[in-house]
């Protein structure tokens, strides 16, 4: 199992059934794949439509349904269509329970840095600061490093994507909650030590009082 | 009260400085028609404000490679290279809005709201340069409505009082911004008689619609 | 022709081709009937209806289709329906031509007075504060007075519906314009004088430039 | 995840004190059914959020007469004998509202904004003990979010999963309460399987309604 599908498994047993959910770009995609099959979901994608579906059968395509990052999907039956400042009420209304998305830094505050790269081309925010200030838990799921380097910080250096709002994050070595405290491991993948995590981390990490091994089903 | 016309006849109502606000998401949606008459006419310092200002494939880069644009708001321009490289050039020409304060900003505009507060861009660069208010003990960005000269719209259905109605995920930012410009452009895929769109079935009210073309064909 | 046909056939004659426009209850409800045959307008109620039609034929009614005032209405084809954040985001928008409705007082400064009388059991101002503000245009229509005694004032002394708002007013008598220089008489009704309005009103009058006969058609 | 009860399982829910939305728009599409089960419970001091507070018809004034209701929040209550007494005898029980800053208030509340600021209002008695705020020179009331524990809603369709159709004018303040309050309660003309009611009928997405009941006939 590679690191993505191993952080998609264990990101699918976040979900309640009957939650809203938001997924970005990449990753995230991965996870409805994996949910508990007593667990259904809501998937919202922020472009329009709640109850997004799998990407459609060949011929079976039609363009006026896409996702928000412009690729073709089907709406489950019992879907809505909405425009974007109802669909941006439902973001900044507290109705979305869990945004996933992918991050460039988390710090030990909950800071969120994951639309900008200083000196390079800015691609905008979208609708990630909306995302993450507006529902109810935020969940990053990231690779652990990029390149062998950490995305989890002390503090942030990047432009920030919000302020305080990182609830969860997990990686393909741990599940590292933000409390006051700072970042709390809860749970370890199999065979990976809480040393392992520190190593690939720049910041204090804190045991939780029980840490267990991360659940992928 | 004809409000049928070629995209020619309805882009010919754009002026040099007009404030364009454009429907679409990224490639789906987007008033590609109109954009393709207006490509050809001789108007400059157009502001485009836009999810997005579109992709490779979409019109507004043309817009942009004829100098015709001089200003853009959006929330994403990361698949328009024209728009990042404005935005190199001359930070103050392009000015980036986390997507629901762009939706809200747009719906103010055009349901006569002062303003609105928000929490979203806190503590980031959304905030620079922004008043912000302490309510009830916490602290919001006063955001302001956005209006346009002319809203460009993307229809899957109008009829020929200019009622509309926009299929699956293209209601994005084509629903909101008819309320929030003064003069409003249509192309739709189909237009049919007054009466053939179910009333439940309209997303904007013809009385707000100026002018409808039909859509080419993609 | 009594008095409330002649105001409601003066102010038929307000509406320009494709204006929309709101009725108040009562005597502005008289008005779509006597619009020349040439003027299509879209009338609002905005209890959530744009294209308003006719009273529904017997055995033709539609419970879930009714106006402001609660009573079953038609919508033409081409009618929209919507909820009440949009029916006044139309309203406060700026996207009614005309507003035409009731007063119980009106002043020299277009303040209007409509919705409660002191010392009365008070019913609410409905949407009625919302339009004459949103609205391009307040038409007043109404009996010039009530009862004998006048309604338009220098200064309102009930409690306000709005600062400012009224641009004209029609009644049985006149036309009457709120100007910068206070009421100005634009029309008057076929065999009334200037000073038969004076009279009737508690508020200095000015003559327009040319004062016409007021048309019904 | 079955959200299909009675109206009596659904109102149970509701408790001394509880701030309820009422959709509705005087005697038409308020949820009468809901109501009618409420009128048997135990709980008083509740505070009724409705356009109204309905007429001699309908049955916030059998609430009100059996002493259950303490607050009211309404654009108008001329149809409603007790919520005019109650006014006269405690002004501040009832507070009225001008009916865009209802709905306002009310969609703020669901989309998470802080505050508005309107125009409606300001040299009135609705801008009285309210916060006024200079933009650009205007000056504007800033109306803050209303929020209700409760929403009690009438739809004409719902699915199983609490996708709502209100047909016609029904629509009103039962599209916009479902987000502003944290439980849901919805009663319906007809529950339908999923996928039954079209996508682009939907008014309410399921993923906000808790309950859903079936009305009664009228």
């Amino acid at each position: 199992m590679n690191a993505k599908e191993i952080i998609a498994r264990r990101a699918a047993l976040e979900p309640k059934d009957g939650d809203l959910i938001n997924l970005g770009i990449g990753l995230p995609t991965m996870v409805p794949e994996h949910l508990p099959e007593d667990v259904h979901v809501y998937i919202q994608s922020e472009n329009g439509i709640l109850g997004v579906g799998p990407k459609p059968e060949e011929g079976h395509e039609d363009w006026h349904v896409f996702d928000a990052g412009g690729s073709l999907v089907t709406a489950k039956p019992g879907a809505m269509f909405f425009d974007s400042a109802y669909s941006f009420s439902l973001i900044r209304g507290g109705h979305v329970d869990i945004t996933f998305l992918g991050a460039l830094q988390v710090d030990e505050k909950g800071n969120l840095a994951s639309w900008m790269i200083p000196g390079k081309r800015v691609p905008g925010m979208g609708g990630a600061m909306d995302l993450v200030v507006g529902a109810k838990r935020v969940v990053i799921t990231m690779e652990h490093t990029l390149k062998g380097a950490p995305k989890l910080f002390s503090t942030c250096t990047y432009p920030l994507t919000a302020v305080s709002v990182v609830d969860r994050i997990i990686t393909e070595l741990a599940v590292i909650d933000v409390t006051e405290r700072g970042f709390v491991v809860k749970e370890l993948a199999e065979g990976v030590t809480f040393e392992d995590v520190e190593r690939a981390t720049d910041a204090t990490l804190h045991k939780a009082d029980k840490i267990i091994t991360m659940p992928l089903a | 009260m004809d409000k049928v016309m070629s995209a020619e006849q309805a882009v010919a109502r754009i002026r040099s400085g007009d404030v364009l606000l454009v429907g679409g998401f990224l490639q789906r949606g987007s008033p590609e028609t109109l954009l393709g008459a207006l490509l050809e006419r001789d108007v400059k310092d157009l502001t485009i404000v836009s999810n997005d200002t579109g992709t490779a494939d979409t019109k507004t880069i043309q817009l942009m490679e004829k100098g015709m644009v001089s200003h853009a708001k959006a929330t994403y321009i990361g698949a328009n290279r024209l728009a990042g490289q404005m935005l190199i050039d001359d930070p103050s020409s392009v000015e980036l809005v986390p997507q629901g304060t762009l939706a809200e900003r747009i719906r103010a505009a055009g349901a006569g709201l002062g303003g609105i507060l928000v929490e979203v861009g806190l503590g980031t660069v959304a905030a620079e340069n922004k008043d912000t208010l302490e309510v009830d003990g916490k602290t919001y960005i006063l955001e302001k409505p956005l209006f346009g000269d002319v809203a460009l719209i993307y229809a899957t259905i109008a009829d020929k009082q200019g009622n509309l109605h926009m299929k699956g995920a293209t209601k994005n930012f084509n629903c909101l911004m008819p309320l929030a410009a003064d003069l409003v452009l249509v192309e739709a895929e189909k237009i049919v008689e007054v009466g053939e769109l179910d009333s439940e079935m309209i997303h904007v009210p013809g009385a707000l619609v100026d002018c409808i073309c039909q859509r080419e064909e993609d």
